[in-house]
Formats: C-alpha cells, sequence, structure tokens
C-alpha cells in the first residue's frame, strides 16, 4: 500500500497549497478589502482620538490667560527632565510678591508622551495634543516655550 | 558527526547573523559555526540595544519607572507595565478597585493578541510567506486603535499608574472591541488556510528545534515556548494576579515541544484571549479606576517580587526599597533573556532554515532580552 | 506550602542555613562556602525539587554583595529566596550553571554588570556591554560622567 | 491568420537587395540586436510593476502609486535610481569574476532567447533543435551565479551560490523530463513545429492527464530553476540576507534582478509554447467558425497572454508560499517530482504510440 500512501501524502500536500492559493486569490480580486491609507493626502479625514498623546501644549483662552501657577509638579513627575520652569515674582496691586510663571521650557526631543505631566498637573493647564507631525530641520526649533508671551495666570486658579 | 557537533573544526564557517539581518527582527547578533548547512554552534552576542534600564529606574520614583519598561518588551508594554504596577501596589499594601482591575486584564488580553498577531506575520516572513504579515497586521492594527483611543498611544501606552490605571475606559470602548471580536472570528480561519495547513510550512515546522520538557525548566524557558514542551507555567492560572482566578480560560499545553508545537500554543492562546475578553467585556463593573494614593509614593523597606504573564513567558519585577521614594535595586526577569538561552541546544545539528524557524518560534524581542 | 513548612524542611536539609522573616517567600540566607553544595541539595531534593531558578541577581549593599536566587518548584509550585552574602573587593562564588542551566546566561549578566565572578563558568566574558568596558555599571559607586542621568 | 512573416520578409527582402548579403546580415544583427535589447528593457519594466502591483493587491495593499498614473512608471523610477547608485566592488573580491558575473547571467538570458517564436513567422532564429537548445543554455546560468557567490568573497553568497547550484542541477532533470513529455507527441524539437502540431487544440487539454500532470511538474520545476520563491534558497532573504548578490549594488545588482525577471519570461513562454499552443489561437478540433473567430486576434497577444498568465501563476506561488528548506528542496525533487515526471513519461509515451489522444 505503499503507492496509495505516496498519492494520498501528495494529494493532501497539493490541496492544501491550493487553499492557500485560494485565498491569495480572492484578495487579489477583492480590492475592497484593501486597507490602506494615503497618509499624507487623507490628512482631512485622518480622526485622531482626542485622547491621542501627541504633544504637551498649554491652553490659552482668549485673555491670553493660562492655569499654570508654577507650582513645577510636571517638573518634577517628568522621568526625562522634559520640562523645565523658570519662575519669577510678579508685584501685585497691593504690593505684595507672588510668585508666578515666566518660561514653561518644554524640550520636545526628550518627551517620551508619557502623560505623566499632565496627570500630575493639579489646575489642568497642560494637556496633550493631538499634532504629531513634529520633523523640524533644526533640533533647536523642538525647545518650546509653552506660555504665550505675555501671557497672565488665569483668575481664581491657585 | 553527532559527537563533532558543539567542536569546531578546520573548515566550518562561522557566519555572523546579525546584528542587521532580515531574521533577528532588532539587533540580535547570533555568531553560528556552520558545518556545510549544519548548524554546529550558536552563540549569541547581547547588547546592542542596551539602556541600562534597571539602573536608569534606580533614579526614577516608583511613578516614574513604569514608562521605562514599555520600552523592554515593546509589543506587550502594556503587561510589563502592569508588572510593574502591581509590584508596587505589593509593596504599598493597597487594594485597587475591581473596575481597574477588569481593565487591566482586559487591556493586557488585548496586547497578548495583537503581540502574537505580529508574532504570526513575522515568523510566517522568516519562513519566506510574506503576504500573513500584511493579513495579520489588519487585525493588529484594529487593536492598536482600540489602544490608541482609550490609553492615548498606540505602542508604549504608559496606561498604568500605581492602583489603577490613568484614564477611564473610553465610551467607545465596548463598541469597539465588538467590532475587533467579530471581525477577528471572521477573519481567523485564513490563518489556518494560509499558514497553518499549508504542507511547506508543516514540514518546515514540525520535528525542527525539539525543546524536551526537562530542557525547558532547566534553562528557564517560560511562555508559550515551555507550554509547547508540556511545561505548565502560566502565571495566570498557577499564582493569578488581579481577577484571572474568577476567569474561565485554560492553560494551553502541547507536548511535543517543537516548533510547530510553539506555534500551536500561540495561535490557540489567542482564542483563550478573546474568551477572556468576550467573559469580560459586557461585565465591566461601575466605579473608580484608580484607588486613592498620595502623591508621593514611598515603598517601605523589603524586598517585592511579583510576576506576570506576558506574552513571551514570565516577567518577574523584583524591587529592593530602602524606605526611599525610588527603588534601590531593581531587577526585571524578561522572558526573552531565558528564551535565548536555550536557543543554541534547540538548533545544533539542523540547518540554518531550522534555526530562523526555531528562533521564530521562540518569539524573541531583542529590547526585552538587553533590558 | 505554607512558608513555615517548607523552613522545617529546609532546616532539616540543610542545617547551616539561615532564615530571614518578612518578605513574601522563604528567604534563605547561605555562606558562599556551603552554596554549591546546598543548590545541589535543593535542586535534587525529591518532595520539592527546585528545579526552576526563575531569577539570579545581585544586590550591592555599599559593603557587601548579595546573590539572590528566586527558586520554584515546578511539581509543588513552592518558592524560595536563597540569598549568598559576597565580599564586596574579592566576589567570587561557584557556578550553578551546570545545576540550572539557564544560569550560565543570567551569571554572565551579572558578571558584566556586578564584576561578581563566577568559579567554573564554562564561558565568563562580558555578556551585554563590550569587552573593553572599565568599571561594572550596575555597582552603587559607579560614575559615568557622560552617559549618567541625574534627577 | 494574421502573421508577422510578411513584415520579417520584407525587411530581409530589402536588405538583401539593397547591401551586400556580408552587410545585410550585419545589418540584421543590428536590428535583431535593438529589438532584443528593446525587449528586455520592456519586459523589466512590465514585469517588476507587475510583481509588485500582484504582491500588492495579494497583501491588501495598493502597492506603487505615485510615479505615474496608477504608479505605472514606478519601475522606470526605479532604474534610475538604480543607474545613479554606484556599483561597489568589495575589497576582498575577485574584481574580474565579481564584474563578470552579472553579465554572464544576463547574456545567458538573452542567447536563451533566439529559437522562441513571438508570433506567427516571428523569431530570432528558427533553429531545429530549439528546445534542446533552451534546455542547453538556461542551464549555463548557474555558472553566472556561481561566479558571483564565489568572488564576493562573503559567505552569504557563497552558501547561497552552493545551494543554486544544487538546486539547478537537480531540477534540470524534472524540466527535462516534462519537457521530453511533449516532444514524445510532436516528434520534432522545433519549436515552430511544436506549435503549429497545436493546430486543432493545446497539448494541454489535447493530451488530457499526462500532459496536466507533466505542466504542474514544469511549473514547480521551473520556478525552482529560476529561483523564484518557494524556491528562492539561494537568496533566502531571511536566512542568507540577499544570498549570491548580497554584495552587488547599482547596476550590477539590476542586471541581476533584471536576469531573473527575464528568466521567468524564457521559461514561462517556453511552457507556454509545449502546452498552451505558443502563438496558436484558441482551437478546438474542427469548429471551424469559432477557431476562425480566434483566429482575428493577433497571434504576438495569444503568446504573450500565454506567457504573461503563467508569469501571474509563478507570482501567485511567491506571494502565497514559504519557502521551502535545503533538504526539502532536494527531497521534493529526487522524491516527489522525478519519480512521478518517470513514470508520466512513460503514461506519455504510451498516450503517444496508441494514439490515445485528442
Amino acid at each position: 500500500m505503499f503507492i496509495v500512501d505516496y498519492l494520498k501524502e501528495v494529494y493532501g500536500a497539493v490541496k492544501s497549497l491550493l487553499v492557500g492559493m485560494n485565498r491569495t486569490g480572492y484578495y487579489f480580486t477583492h480590492h475592497k478589502e484593501i486597507i490602506t491609507q494615503q497618509y499624507p493626502d487623507n490628512r482631512e479625514e485622518l480622526n485622531l482620538p482626542e485622547r491621542f498623546r501627541g504633544e504637551v501644549v498649554m491652553a490659552h483662552d482668549e485673555n491670553n490667560e493660562h492655569a499654570c501657577t508654577g507650582c513645577s509638579a510636571c517638573e518634577l513627575a517628568c522621568p526625562n527632565g522634559t520640562i523645565k520652569i523658570i519662575n519669577k515674582f510678579d508685584i501685585s496691586p497691593e504690593g505684595k510678591k507672588k510668585k508666578a510663571i515666566d518660561t514653561f521650557v518644554y524640550h520636545l526631543e526628550l518627551c517620551t508622551m508619557c502623560g505623566l505631566c499632565v496627570e500630575a498637573c493639579p489646575t489642568n493647564a497642560i494637556n496633550m495634543a493631538n499634532t504629531f507631525e513634529h520633523s523640524v530641520f533644526n533640533r533647536g526649533l523642538l525647545t518650546k516655550r509653552l506660555n504665550n508671551p505675555d501671557s497672565k495666570l488665569k483668575a481664581g486658579v491657585e | 558527526m553527532v559527537e563533532e557537533i558543539g567542536k569546531t573544526a578546520e573548515g566550518d564557517l562561522i557566519i555572523n547573523v546579525g546584528p542587521q539581518h532580515p531574521a533577528t527582527h532588532g539587533v540580535l547578533h547570533l555568531v553560528i559555526t556552520l558545518n556545510g548547512e549544519t548548524i554546529k554552534k550558536v552563540e549569541p552576542h547581547l547588547g546592542y540595544i542596551h539602556r541600562s534600564i534597571e539602573k536608569m529606574c534606580e533614579s526614577l520614583t516608583y511613578r516614574q519607572f513604569i514608562y521605562c519598561t514599555s520600552r523592554m518588551d515593546y509589543l506587550s508594554a502594556h503587561i510589563n507595565n502592569h508588572a510593574c504596577a502591581l509590584t508596587v501596589e505589593k509593596g504599598l499594601g493597597i487594594e485597587i478597585p475591581e473596575r481597574a482591575q477588569v481593565i487591566r486584564v482586559l487591556m493586557d488580553e488585548l496586547t497578548r493578541i495583537a503581540s502574537h498577531e505580529l508574532w504570526w506575520g513575522a515568523m510566517a516572513m522568516d519562513l519566506g510567506a510574506f503576504t500573513p504579515f500584511f493579513h495579520a497586521f489588519r487585525e493588529r492594527e484594529s487593536i492598536n486603535d482600540i489602544m490608541e483611543e482609550t490609553c492615548g498611544a498606540r505602542l508604549t501606552m504608559n496606561y498604568m499608574v500605581p492602583g489603577g490605571v490613568m484614564m477611564d475606559l473610553h465610551p467607545n470602548f465596548q463598541n469597539r472591541v465588538k467590532t475587533f471580536l467579530k471581525l477577528y472570528k471572521q477573519k481567523i480561519h485564513e490563518y489556518d488556510e494560509l499558514v497553518t495547513g499549508n504542507i511547506i510550512f508543516q514540514n518546515r515546522m514540525k520535528g525542527v528545534g525539539y525543546l524536551s520538557k526537562e530542557a525547558a525548566i532547566s534553562y528557564g524557558v517560560t511562555g508559550p515556548a515551555a507550554r509547547g514542551s508540556g511545561v505548565s507555567c502560566d502565571i495566570r492560572k498557577l499564582y493569578p494576579y488581579e481577577i484571572y482566578n474568577q476567569l474561565d480560560f485554560q492553560e494551553i499545553l502541547e507536548t511535543e515541544g517543537d516548533s510547530f508545537a510553539r506555534y500551536m500554543v500561540r495561535l490557540r492562546e489567542m482564542n483563550e484571549s478573546i474568551k477572556i475578553i468576550e467573559q469580560l467585556i459586557d461585565n465591566i463593573p461601575e466605579g473608580d479606576f484608580q484607588a486613592k494614593t498620595k502623591a508621593v509614593l514611598k515603598l517601605p523597606k523589603g524586598e517585592f517580587y511579583q510576576r506576570v504573564e506576558t506574552a513571551r513567558g514570565e516577567l518577574g519585577v523584583y524591587i529592593v526599597s530602602e524606605g526611599g521614594t525610588t527603588p534601590y535595586r531593581i531587577k526585571f526577569r524578561s522572558p526573552g533573556f531565558s528564551n535565548l538561552s536555550c536557543l543554541d541546544h534547540i538548533t545544533r545539528g539542523g540547518k540554518i532554515g531550522d534555526l530562523i524557524a526555531s528562533m521564530g518560534t521562540l518569539d524573541l524581542v531583542i529590547p526585552d532580552i538587553d533590558r | 506550602m505554607s512558608n513555615e513548612e517548607i523552613k522545617t524542611i529546609i532546616s532539616a536539609l540543610l542545617p547551616s542555613a539561615s532564615f530571614e522573616e518578612g518578605g513574601e517567600w522563604l528567604n534563605i540566607g547561605i555562606e558562599v562556602a556551603d552554596w554549591k553544595e546546598a543548590a545541589q541539595k535543593l535542586r535534587n531534593y525529591e518532595a520539592i525539587p527546585f528545579n526552576f531558578l526563575f531569577c539570579l541577581t545581585c544586590v550591592d549593599w555599599k559593603t557587601h554583595f548579595t546573590m539572590v536566587y528566586h527558586l520554584r518548584s515546578t511539581t509543588t509550585l513552592d518558592n524560595i529566596v536563597v540569598k549568598v552574602k559576597l565580599d564586596r573587593e574579592k566576589p567570587e562564588i561557584l557556578t550553578v550553571s551546570d545545576i540550572w542551566r539557564g544560569a550560565e546566561m543570567f551569571e554572565r549578566e551579572v558578571y558584566d554588570l556586578f564584576g561578581v565572578i563566577f568559579l567554573e563558568h564554562p564561558d565568563l566574558r562580558r555578556l551585554l556591554l563590550t569587552d573593553d568596558w572599565v568599571g561594572y555599571p550596575l555597582r552603587k559607586d559607579y560614575e559615568d560622567p557622560i552617559n549618567m542621568i541625574k534627577l | 491568420m494574421f502573421s508577422l512573416e510578411s513584415l520579417t520578409t520584407l525587411v530581409q527582402d530589402w536588405l538583401n537587395k539593397t547591401f551586400p548579403p556580408a552587410i545585410a546580415l550585419l545589418f540584421e544583427f543590428v536590428i535583431v540586436g535593438v529589438l532584443a535589447i528593446a525587449l528586455f528593457a520592456a519586459l523589466g519594466l512590465v514585469l517588476v510593476i507587475m510583481e509588485r502591483k500582484v504582491a500588492a493587491w495579494i497583501q491588501i495593499r495598493l502597492g506603487p502609486n505615485r510615479v505615474g498614473p496608477k504608479g505605472m512608471f514606478q519601475s522606470a523610477a526605479d532604474t534610475v535610481k538604480l543607474i545613479m547608485k554606484e556599483g561597489l566592488t568589495p575589497d576582498g573580491a575577485d574584481k574580474f569574476l565579481f564584474n563578470l558575473a552579472p553579465f554572464i547571467v544576463m547574456m545567458v538570458a538573452m542567447l536563451v532567447l533566439a529559437p522562441i517564436g513571438f508570433a506567427k513567422g516571428f523569431h530570432i532564429w528558427d533553429i531545429n533543435i530549439g528546445v534542446l537548445y533552451v534546455s542547453a543554455i538556461s542551464s549555463v546560468s548557474v555558472i553566472g551565479i556561481l561566479m558571483a557567490g564565489w568572488s564576493s568573497n562573503n559567505k552569504y553568497s557563497l552558501l547561497g551560490a552552493m545551494r543554486s547550484g544544487a538546486q539547478m542541477v537537480s531540477y534540470e532533470l524534472s524540466v527535462g523530463l516534462s519537457v521530453l513529455s511533449i516532444i514524445v507527441l510532436t516528434g520534432s524539437l522545433n519549436i515552430n513545429d511544436i506549435v503549429l502540431s497545436q493546430q486543432n487544440g493545446w497539448w494541454l487539454f489535447k493530451a488530457h492527464i499526462p500532459a496536466i500532470i507533466s505542466f504542474v511538474i514544469f511549473i514547480i520545476a521551473v520556478t525552482a530553476e529560476t529561483n523564484r520563491a518557494p524556491f528562492d534558497l539561494s537568496e533566502a532573504e531571511s536566512e542568507l540576507t540577499a544570498g549570491f548578490h548580497t554584495e552587488y549594488s547599482g547596476m550590477k545588482f539590476a542586471l541581476f534582478f533584471l536576469a531573473e525577471y527575464i528568466n521567468i519570461f524564457i521559461v514561462c513562454a517556453i511552457g507556454a509554447t509545449l502546452f498552451l499552443g505558443g502563438w496558436m489561437p484558441f482551437h478546438i478540433g474542427n469548429w471551424e467558425s469559432f477557431n476562425h473567430v480566434m483566429d482575428y486576434i493577433p497571434t504576438f497577444l495569444w503568446f504573450f497572454g500565454k506567457t504573461f498568465f503563467l508569469i501571474f501563476l509563478i507570482m501567485w506561488f511567491r506571494w502565497t508560499f514559504p519557502r521551502l528548506r535545503v533538504d526539502q528542496l532536494l527531497n521534493l525533487e529526487w522524491k516527489y517530482l522525478l519519480p512521478i515526471s518517470m513514470v508520466n513519461l512513460i503514461m506519455m509515451t504510451l498516450v503517444a504510440i496508441k494514439g490515445w489522444h485528442f
């Protein structure tokens, strides 16, 4: 029965190959299964989920006010030393000295988008933006200042 | 011939496979000694992506160091983070809310499926079939989309924090997972048609890279690689953590010990993960997603060891604490490291093609080995 | 099996062992000179063969090194931790790579990062770092002026 | 039937009338050479883009789609890139052989083109031992591959070349035997005669079971002989990085690449000629009107259609199957293909003697 076994083996082998070819043949003829996304062309319909962590930004309202008190909780929470907060002392109208933020330095090139700074922020001053096209030709451009020039602390945020 | 294996002789060919080589999926460097096509010795050279994560973690706080572990085994980043979070919680002695536990388990199992999908595609590509790679990515992408929506990143999620998870599930989560389950069930039979049943594939895998049960234990091999040799080593079953002891799933065991057994373990494990997800997806309890923890975590003096089952095997996190805010010493017992150590044993006497097949079924992730 | 039960068994098996309280698993302290023999006994003990070495590492305590061996029995699923103190000036210990073959790679890693010499190891070379690397990075007194992260 | 014979005779007559015979012959050589090179270039461009599109669609991708309409000029852009690249010669290489090897492979591919009938009355050299010539010359390309592998002074290349040698020597047998089974039916080695013998139907259908078996064996064996996946052991990407052409770059690499595609074209042309009637339109016995309708389709379209169908088949294999291991490759040949094709040859001889074919 050697010959029968031999032929069975050949038949089984050929059949398994044909099953595979049937599957690839199906995809060859069914182009609607194609899943390619044409990236730079589909920028308009590209919907990133709102939680996507692209970079750290600081929200400013229409009065150019932000919520950052300069407590440097984010600086301490960051594992990579991405954030550097430079504080200054504002003199309030009553003549009292008050700590306020001067520059919020953010090194995008060091950031791993872990989101720990946003978690740590007690006033929700910073959040993660959806932008992801960060390539630049000059590395210096990746060091960002997050608070706008002449921006102020929002009233009521402590 | 057999006694010659393992010794080098004049006329042997010594070949460097890697650090850049299509089959090593990263920067693994193998120095193989060949006699013709027959392998006499395989010697791994590591360290091309060694970042000394253990040393780095010594200067990071217990909240910060978790993100580092996503960069070890980047394909089961979630499970790595889970292990770290569990160890810190064990040290702090905090109970985490049930909702957080369910979310963690769901994410773990999704990660496991995603990791096995990628392994399946890469495995087939190692053996010369390019098409399965793209087909596997189709399913994997939908998992990545789910991850992106809930965790905010596709690969290095950093979703775990000590005490729970970073944020609540996205409102869409359940629907997205159900869509994925439907897609998965439609497509899973293609895996068998394209690869598993294929006669060429079976011939390449069966009887290749034999690892006996004793050798698997002696080498410390864990995960699907060991379960293919009949070693019961699923941490989820043996030492249950989170809610795994309440779930109904099987530990997949095959006894052949060859590459095909390891392959089948992984394929069947994906179905078990699907089973777990199906049990949980409609029963996510309401409640907090995070336990209340202090802003600065301080572990008491002592040693804490926690292990979890990643997609590749047993990941152990060993923290030695001196009572400060940073670990005194941290050790990651990574599954890939031990699995790699048996590579020489299982490939000796085979052909070059067998090396590729065996290496593929061990599912090595190089950053996990080098750390 | 509870830690206490294992403790009674082990203290009968290894009379010279000391025990450390606390921790999840039973901590066993063993002298360097007795280690190899104790390892053989633990591996081949019939009721609980500790045949699975799942973690091998070293801790630098500034005054001494401690080798930490996490062992598990695949039959009874019991875990123990074995600790061996080493002299920091001359850290030498016998290899266990002939008992648990997976230890070979672990020991190479520890040699690489801590400088612990494993006597009778079949192939003791640097594993992760380059062969000409100076120093042992995971020691507490290691300083690298360029690559250190200091926060 | 649409024939290009008038065109070729016209050119030849005009040349012979205008110039002395020696110069006319020279002109003919030049014309043939230019046409052959033009065909090569065109085939290279078309087959590469075809392969990439087939691969993409099978892999649920779009494939090249940026250069030209639907990416159709992608391979032209690639050619420009390859020409611009530096052709490196490694330091330890045998420089003469290293640079010669791609040309040997290319020349072999060119030589095999000679006896193939592209259309009715349109071939370079109507030689009476056409099939023998093809199988003789095509095995020379292994010399080029061995030369490339050895002279690169690279272990991967050497292993690839050695595998290629073993592979070609073995699979040559199966190709020969399955070709022989058609020769048994036609009784001629002349390609034109073989085509004409299929006037009332192609051999694949006329000689039924044995012809189908030998067709399957032929396709498998030529896939192996042209080093295509699943038999691409000589350049097994995941094992030997790129096999025998690991060290080649720029245009020298492109020549290997081109030769691979030309070889596929040639073996598929031979397969189409032997089993599917070459340029012969699809005829069924003596259904005169049907045959007449079929004759309206130009013969060169028939030829290229059949050839490209076979090429597509081979590409389909490539993007479906995993690669064999080297010992399995030889097992397949010596344990399966060779015995089957020998038995098949006996069956075919029986069919031919007894006249059991249509």
